[in-house]
């Protein structure tokens, strides 16, 4: 293994920012999501970013990219084998529909709108709903 | 792009020097608010010259507990640094280069984080 | 008042809950061959236990997230995927043990051959887990299961010599029958039986059915640091009495039925009768534990809706997991695999797969974030740390001692 | 599971490679002597009224399941000389009493419960004392054969 030998070796302070800050393995990635009701959702698989194309060269001044989506799904699968679903296969949670994240990622919308729980819905109404008892409170 | 895409890749310099690798991207939230809450901009990328995973941030933040599980892992990812988007010339799955001249930042994290401890 | 009964409430369901099949088996094998020379391994797991149990419970309390769901934001998916892999192969074999073990208790009652008992078992813990709320369905099991205190009862009406007991647990050593090998073998197995994995994962998921909040932690240290102890001196007991009776006429245990005879020796059918329903409760308490431990990890990894204190349509998966687990058991079972030997396994891999659970615990009761000002104290700290790495040493040990001892045979 | 059946055979087989006779056969013995004391153990309980039958009748049982293991294990080692020959022979010769003694006290149980032949019950006492035979023999052979652990 070569071992990068060009590493700078004064780091200046970065430049203050306007907002809070999130690195993305340490506050985003794996973190539970939750809707606005406190019903877990899925987990932050992978996030999408808008604004940045893969290998193009980035002009000078170009606006910073953005995080347009939490992704979910067979992507998962992806980031441990190794290889990446079609974008059609990805199950996207907007950014729009985040409204907190701090251990948590919540969300201010309902998991019933989301695509991103539809193997949850399946299970529920073909399976679980089916069993005497399961739409009650446990005694 | 799919962020994934980018951790792990291999960072060169704009003569095509390993730097190291992205071991994380930073997001500031400082954009025009959606819905709910503000957009999250890439502000830029934590190179760690020694390991492409980044082990739990020990690098970045005050934490020194638990003895000696903390300091190995911050040892360990001694050397990092973070570049801002403006440096960036190319991100990809293999390989990010940055512009010629760039800065290198200190990654340090102010505090805990974002989210402290909800008060259930 | 009611606080004081919340209090002993929270206790008596600690002691009763604590004992296993893993408990119950190992501790009797373990006495029946090397009398109280291996007790001291039991002490040992009880520290720990107590230590990790308490250490999720407050990061589940304060943070509100379960241990899983630390596991993977902490390790990342891959390692976490690993890790994912190695516990739920452990759960599912002690789920396959527990409901083989509630089988062969009622053959001890009925007679009827115990592989009829597994479907009947497997559902009954499905049923119960599927209607039945998590507060009572632990006090339940919890307290009768502490009709195994008949165990140590029957110690004391067998009127052992106290002194060679002590003589035993005190200054451990080989016995001339036994090799060096196979007497470590047995520390581990004890170990991993006191440790078992399942309990951090029940006991934090557990504390989120409950909604527990940081005023609630000195209550649940003390049902930890009274309840497991007390739990420990339940299994020392169950060894106590296979040391008096049955090591002296060279009876080594292999099956549940023998486990029981020094109780009838002591104390007739009435104690053997109390026995059975603790073997019984304890059993099946541990299946219920066990059963949701895998939709607890396999849910909290995947982010999946999960928890009792939902009606199951809110948590489908979860409750789908779980019954997809209790089949695979009932498969395992139907096949004739003895779940005495499972039994025997699944502590032993529970102990190589201890610090696959323990570390990220230790790592996020240290982190602010999550924690606040609620982090690890320095003793903890350095507790954690010295049973890290015994930890580590019975986790390394155990498959090279597993195949030199041919599984303790 | 499969990985741990899997592993539970391999080091059972090496351990049945491995072992010379009379290893293997203190071995045999040892189990033996176990599942035969098992046996006169909950007979005297059931005599003295401290065990009900369901228990004792599995006990019985699981022993017969594991001394027809253990001679099955046994009879699957080749002994090479004469020496060992006599081994083998007096070893599966006391482990087939102890099956004969068990056996036998498992059919007494049983009679007794559905009250069978009255004309000529095999009481329990004849039981006992063949099993107490078959555990005196079998402590002997023990004795002279060590665990082989």
């Amino acid at each position: 293994m070569n071992r990068p030998r060009n590493t700078p070796t004064s780091l200046k302070s970065p430049p203050s920012v306007g907002g809070p800050v999130l690195d993305a393995q340490l506050h985003l990635l794996d973190r539970q999501v939750i809707d606005v009701d406190g019903l877990p959702v899925t987990t932050v698989d992978d996030i999408e970013l808008e604004g940045v194309e893969a290998d193009l060269p980035i002009s000078l001044g170009a606006r910073a990219p953005v995080i347009s989506a939490l992704l979910t799904g067979p992507v998962l699968g992806t980031r441990i084998f190794g290889g990446r679903p079609p974008s059609s296969r990805l199950i996207r949670l907007p950014w729009h529909d985040v409204s907190a994240v701090d251990v948590t990622v919540r969300l201010g919308v309902r998991s019933e709108s989301l695509s991103a729980s539809w193997v949850e819905r399946w299970v529920r109404d073909k399976i679980i709903r089916r069993i005497p008892g399961g739409k009650h409170d446990p005694d | 792009m799919i962020l994934t895409d980018v951790l792990g890749s291999r960072v060169l310099n704009s003569e095509g020097d390993l730097l190291g690798r992205v071991a994380d991207a930073r997001f500031v939230l400082d954009q025009p608010p959606g819905q709910l809450l503000a957009g999250a901009r890439l502000q830029g990328l934590i190179v760690s010259p020694h390991s492409a995973g980044s082990f739990m941030g020990y690098e970045r933040n005050d934490v020194t507990r638990p003895w000696p599980i903390a300091q190995i892992l911050k040892w360990w990812h001694r050397g990092s640094f973070l570049v801002l988007w403006e440096d960036i010339e190319i991100m990809g799955p293999e390989t990010v280069r940055l512009r010629e001249g760039f800065t290198a930042y200190h990654p340090g994290l102010q505090g805990a984080g974002p989210g402290q401890a909800p008060q259930r | 008042m009611k606080r004081l009964l919340g209090v002993a409430l929270g206790i008596l369901t600690a002691i009763g809950g604590f004992v296993d099949i893993g408990d119950l088996v190992t501790n009797a094998v373990v006495g029946s061959r090397f009398g109280l020379s291996l007790i001291w391994v039991v002490g040992v797991g009880v520290v720990g236990i107590c230590l990790f149990a308490n250490m999720s419970g407050r990061v589940a309390a304060v943070s509100g997230r379960a241990t899983f769901e630390v596991i993977r934001e902490r390790l990342g998916p891959r390692a976490g995927l690993a890790n994912l892999g190695a516990s739920f192969f452990i759960n599912l074999m002690t789920v396959t043990a527990e409901i083989g073990g509630i089988a062969l208790a009622l053959q001890l009652v009925t007679s009827i051959h115990h592989l009829l008992w597994i479907p009947v078992g497997a559902f009954a813990v499905w049923l119960v887990i599927w209607r039945v709320r998590f507060k009572i369905m632990e006090n339940v099991a919890g307290l009768l299961g502490l009709c195994l205190v008949v165990f140590g009862v029957a110690l004391f009406l067998l009127q052992p010599d106290w002194g060679q007991l002590a003589g035993q647990a005190m200054a451990p050593a080989v016995p001339q029958t036994e090799s060096a090998a196979v007497y470590w073998f047995y520390a581990i197995a004890l170990f991993g039986a006191a440790m078992t994995p399942y309990e951090v994962f029940f006991f934090s998921s557990g504390a989120v059915e409950e909604g527990w909040k940081v005023k609630d932690l000195v209550q649940s240290r003390i049902n930890v640091l009274a309840g497991f102890p007390l739990g420990g001196l339940l299994s020392v007991a169950i060894a106590g009495c296979a040391a008096v009776v049955l090591l002296p006429a060279g009876i080594e245990v292999t099956s549940l039925s023998q486990i029981v005879l020094p109780v009838a020796e002591a104390g007739g059918k009435l104690a053997l009768a109390l026995a059975l329903i603790g073997i019984l409760a304890a059993t099946f308490g541990a299946a219920l534990e066990t059963t949701l431990s895998s939709g607890y990890t396999l849910a909290q990894f995947f982010g999946w809706s999960w928890g009792k204190f939902r009606r199951p349509v809110r948590a489908a998966r979860f409750h789908l997991s779980m019954i997809i687990c209790l089949v695979v058991a009932i498969g395992v079972l139907a096949t004739g695999a003895d779940p005495i030997l499972i039994t025997e396994y699944s502590v032993v891999f529970s102990a190589v797969a201890l610090p696959l659970t323990y570390l990220p615990i230790l790592i996020v009761a240290n982190d602010p974030q999550y924690m606040g000002k609620h982090v690890n104290s320095r003793a903890v700290n350095l507790a954690a740390n010295v049973y890290l790495v015994i930890i580590l040493v019975a986790s390394l040990a155990a498959i090279p001692l597993l195949i030199i001892t041919g599984a303790g045979a | 599971m499969s990985a741990a059946v899997l592993l539970c055979a391999l080091s059972q087989s090496v351990i049945a490679c491995s072992a010379p006779v009379d290893q293997a056969a203190a071995s045999a013995v040892n189990q033996g002597a176990s599942a035969v004391g098992t046996g006169v153990l909950s007979l005297d309980l059931l005599a003295k009224e401290r065990a009900g039958t369901p228990v004792v009748e599995t006990g019985l049982e699981d022993m017969a399941e594991e001394l027809d293991t253990v001679r099955k294990e046994f009879l699957d080692n080749v002994p090479a000389t004469t020496d060992e020959r006599a081994l083998h022979r007096e070893v599966d010769a006391a482990l087939e009493r102890a099956q004969g003694a068990l056996s036998l006290a498992r059919q007494t149980l049983a009679s007794k419960d559905t009250s069978a032949g009255p004309d000529n019950p095999p009481s329990l006492a004849n039981a006992r004392a063949a099993l107490a035979a078959s555990a005196k023999e079998l402590e002997t052979l023990r004795q002279r054969l060590g665990t082989g652990r």
